[in-house]
């Protein structure tokens, strides 16, 4: 069985559980810590993800906001700075695209301008992942731009274990912070223990134990690899899904030992492959086992396709249990 | 789509008058067919409904030409059903059918139609304004006479794009309309949570022709649409108008119980009071231009074409998986 | 900076009145200086000269306690100083050494200083609106009775997010006030040819109380600043101040030849004319508040207090090269 | 003698001056080609790029905005799709953050969204590049974003001759084009010749041949490689210069044939070396010469910092012909 927690627990919550729970007891910790965004408060986001924290925080920390994405991120770094700790929800990550000058020309560079001076601890929580029929404006997973900038940390919870514990971290952390949650995984159940804990940033986890092939994944990529390493081991073939669970800061080293153990090693992303995620870990991994490696590191992420909105269409753009199972065992030759 | 109405001749136009009465039927009953087929579960993903609407939509448009512009929003389909384009091929693409406007890449939120000078519906709030302002930057260019029309919701008066784009459409003296549909929510929060100051003054600021009509009433809708259609077409410069309406469903189509975000009763007198058809019924019948059974029939008949659009929509293909590659570049 | 004033007790105000004129000859002092690094091909990169609208910086910043925070622009150098900041480790971080206000990571765009609640400059132009009003947000959230002032250039008046912000602001009631420095020029175009409409409307549009100034009249910057400080720090809600002023020198230190975007002519009534420094230097000897020499003496004076600080900038290390990969991550 | 031009060209001309004459001949040949953005009338750009074209086409053609990234990229968009065909002008490309929404929500998927009915043939121009002391908001090199999705194309120019072939081609170019212009390469001269040609977007260019190692290099970052590749040459090491030109589309057989060929390779880009260019470029070229690598891929870019504005802490985040020099002595164990 997949070891999907750190830690026994006896109860099972659901992601979205999970998400909603650390951000209460950070706010129920931490006076500073507030959340901003497009219906947020009555409504708890579209996803239903923080009902009931507007009845618990009232609205002065539980902020509605106008449809403009840029002025209120702007204003969460302004206020990060000057001693709150705002939590910003981004609604689908497809909106990122209108925060970028905030992320990453103010959020991320403040720090390093000021010569060390000011702080920017904040949290951006977006959404990412596709196959829920929205089509090209509201699927994408563009975590790989923020990974690409310095001064910035992203994270990609793939349990509910760790989405709590990497968002409490998130939130006591002293630097911008990009939060990926896939939509397609809110409501995943998974044990979370109820005492205080947070998982840190940059510690990979492997969720798998395995000896003949590596499945990198990351986010939801994490359960459709557990899937395929279910099916693998039907056919004899051992796999260790291994998720980086940060992917800035990144574990090389888990990563890479265990393409040296394995010698064979599969990259799982839902951001688009070219120039994406699956890029960077492929390349530590290509690099760091070079001399144990059997085969080429073999990379799978979304198609290099604005995603379609026709469901056979669309499914056809990411990853499976089935595909990835395919290759890995084309991989190790059965 | 008709160009012969002037403003004072609107009243005796009876074509017109019955055209835009159809139209806007025609909208309220391919929406009743969209809800239909999401209950029914043969929709994937969600759909925004335009009932409510109805007099907005069909009011613009009618002020314009077929080969003027108009880009749309999330709440697409009556925009584009009173630019003209045809329900079986909408149905298709909400289905995500090879048929469809897009090809079924699309769907609700994106369908678009070169034919009828439809530049597309638009899932970003406020996404589509700068290529409405655009569209009549090559309308000026090309001197081609044409007028763009950009849709939007309340919603949009919080990105700052829209600022932007009407100070250029103003300083280049586009013609371009700028027409939000203050339907008084966007999501499930009231607009004045997230709307501070004056709409209108937000245009004039920027030096635009602005103004505002009941949204209910698809005669002064047209009206002043066309006001601001023809001077934007003389040269003489943007225009923003506001439309004061309702959406009487949910946000979209999965979004049932309201009342945590807005009162029965409010949903209850705009759809008694102030329903831009049943109003329109009654006025063309008062004015003796139909009679109450030639309006009935305009329901039957739409309603009955309607699911014949449907019917052809469910029974026409999917795409070929392998066409999932196709179209990324020209 | 000062609390004591009470806007109807300005005149009274010796020390107040000295001490700004103390502040705008500084300002000049400092950028002939750097003007004179850049010249000497001791500077690396470029600078942005605040010369000429000294009135604007000073005045407002006198309205502001030292806890209050301002966000500054890639014209800089005049708000910092105006704000407390000291011009010896000012010009450290202009040279890029380790001395600097920003350990000379940031440059002449990104001085930032705590001490005197500078939350920085900014090179992206209306960068920091939404920065300040963040911190206007916290200063109601802590209740610490702080407001914060968003200097920008009338060329960030193109950019949505101010918009975007000022909404929000105006919404949640911020202690924020937007300070437009109409300097007529944006780089190499006149603020005329990229700003539709009015430019006071375009804030109370969103609600916020709105004033224009002669920004070359340090006293009725004062006044009008202080009015909207006082408001926004009760609690009444986000200002937005014109000042209308003049940069004498190019956008930066390299433009010198300025004739094919705007007259010498007109340059040169505004130096003669309108000259800030000048004007009020004349005011306080009419008001018998100084003599001629003693204002003299505070122009030589501050000359040699900035090359002093200039000799230090020059002669402390740069940074060590393996410090480049520190303050990335706090 | 580094081989940087295709065709026998009999005079020389500077990088600036090839963008500015692809600009005008195309403007001259099309009547739809028009240029948008801040300062690029009268004052021709900041970088004086564009000198002279307002007054051969005048201000209906050559137009000045408002600072308004977003907005008249936005515009730029609905003018591509009904007739005409806009240049935009992004003056740093730091500022492309502005225009996140309009290129890769609207641009890039306008034409797969409606089914291939409508068309953008645009062309965003921008620069990057550090080194000139304008500190972490203007010195960046944001490409990668860009690379990473689909429905836009990305040509980085390193020659003149290549900036005006490129240059011209993807304004021929049915779809969206983000054109990157290192600001440090406008003076560099090299031959151009008078007559028509435009270079094709999608075949990268063996810029020096070698047979000891590959360096693999994007933009300024060729002249980098190929002042390294003279520097190799005097110790003994022959080294093949590949300029893949543009990033998408991506000639992969050139890179991959040439790495076969060598067995070694460094990966230049100016960009971020995390998550960024040099990620993909090592990824392909791992997997298609992975039987005949002698050692792991190299990759060299800017440092994972804000660009710092102090000028020996801004030197040190970028490969210099000294560092790929090095880098490769060590790669070719001498
Ligand atoms: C940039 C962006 N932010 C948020 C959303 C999510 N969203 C979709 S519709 C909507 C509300 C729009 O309200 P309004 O503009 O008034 O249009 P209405 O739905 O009322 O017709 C929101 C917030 C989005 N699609 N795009
Ligand atoms: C987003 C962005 N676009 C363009 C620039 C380039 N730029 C720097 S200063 C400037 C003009 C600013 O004019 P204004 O705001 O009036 O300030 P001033 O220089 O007159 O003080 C421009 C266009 C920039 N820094 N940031
Ligand atoms: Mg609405
Ligand atoms: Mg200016």
């Amino acid at each position: 069985m997949p070891d999907t927690t750190r830690a026994p627990a006896d109860r099972e919550i659901t992601f979205a559980q999970a998400i909603r729970e650390a951000l209460a007891e950070e706010m129920r910790r931490d006076s500073t810590v507030f959340i901003l965004g497009e219906d947020v408060a009555e409504a708890g986001t579209p996803f239903k993800v923080l009902a009931g924290l507007l009845e618990e925080f009232g609205k002065e920390r539980v902020l509605d906001t106008p449809i403009s994405e840029a002025g209120f991120t702007g204003l969460a770094v302004g206020a990060a700075m000057t001693g709150m700790r705002p939590v910003v929800d981004i609604m689908f990550g497809d909106f990122v695209t209108l925060t970028m000058d905030q992320m990453v020309n103010q959020a991320a560079k403040v720090h390093y301008m000021s010569g060390g001076k000011w702080r920017v601890p904040m949290v951006m929580r977006t959404t990412m992942g596709a196959t829920r029929r929205s089509a090209a404006q509201h699927s994408q997973s563009l975590h790989a731009w923020f990974c690409h900038v310095p001064g910035l940390k992203v994270v990609l919870p793939s349990t509910p274990y760790d989405a709590k514990g990497l968002l409490k971290a998130a939130i006591r952390d002293e630097n911008p912070v990009v939060f990926f949650e896939d939509k397609m995984m809110y409501k995943l159940k998974g044990p979370v223990p109820a005492e205080d804990y947070t998982v840190p940033l940059g510690v990979a986890d492997v969720k798998r134990v395995g000896e003949d092939i590596t499945l990198i994944a990351t986010s939801s990529m994490v359960q459709v690899a557990l899937g395929a390493a279910a099916l693998l081991e039907e056919i004899g073939i051992s796999a260790e899904v291994v998720d980086p669970r940060t992917m800035w800061p990144l574990d090389e080293k888990t990563l890479i030992d265990s393409a040296k153990k394995t010698s064979r090693v599969i990259v799982l992303d839902e951001g688009y492959e070219r120039y994406g995620v699956t890029a960077e870990l492929a390349s530590v991994v290509a690099t760091g086992a070079f001399y144990d490696l059997d085969a080429p590191v073999k990379r799978m992420g979304a198609m290099h396709v604005p995603i379609p909105f026709s469901p056979p269409l669309e499914d056809a753009t990411v990853p499976t249990e089935q595909t990835v199972f395919e290759a890995a065992r084309t991989m190790c030759g059965k | 789509m008709t160009t012969a109405a002037q403003p004072n001749e609107i009243s005796e136009k009876t074509d017109l008058l019955l055209h835009m009465y159809r139209r806007m039927v025609a909208i309220r009953q391919f929406e009743a067919q969209v809800n239909e087929l999401y209950t029914r579960a043969l929709m994937p993903g969600l759909a925004h409904l335009y009932i409510g609407e109805e007099a907005v939509a069909v009011g613009v448009c009618e002020a314009l030409e077929q080969t003027d512009y108009i880009t749309s929003t999330h709440r697409g389909h009556g925009h584009c059903l009173a630019k003209g384009a045809s329900p079986d091929h909408m149905f298709a693409e909400l289905l995500g059918k090879k048929a469809g406007y897009c090809k079924g890449k699309g769907g609700s939120m994106h369908i678009a139609d070169p034919a009828t000078g439809n530049l597309g519906a638009n899932a970003i709030v406020c996404g589509s304004a700068g290529i409405a302002t655009g569209a009549a930057f090559s309308a000026r260019s090309l001197q081609n006479g044409r007028v763009a029309v950009c849709f939007f919701g309340e919603g949009a008066l919080g990105q700052g794009v829209l600022y932007e784009v009407m100070n250029l459409a103003q300083l280049f003296k586009l013609p371009v309309i700028y027409v939000c549909e203050n339907n008084l929510y966007s999501e499930y929060t009231h607009y004045s949570e997230t709307t501070a100051g004056d709409i209108l003054a937000r245009a004039t600021a920027f030096g635009l022709e602005a103004a505002s009509v009941d949204g209910q009433d698809v005669r002064a809708v047209y009206a002043v649409a066309q006001r601001l259609v023809d001077r934007a077409r003389r040269g003489d410069g943007p225009g923003f108008l506001v439309c004061n309406t309702y959406r009487y469903h949910g946000h979209h189509v999965g979004d049932i119980n309201r009342e945590y975000y807005r009162p029965k009763q409010e949903e209850q007198i705009w759809k008694t009071e102030r329903d831009p058809i049943a109003n329109f019924g009654k006025w063309l019948a008062e004015q003796k231009l139909a009679d109450a059974a030639s309006l009935d029939r305009v329901h039957s008949d739409l309603e009955a074409e309607m699911k014949k659009a449907v019917d052809f929509a469910v029974a026409t293909p999917y795409p070929a998986v392998d066409e999932v590659g196709e179209d990324v570049y020209a």
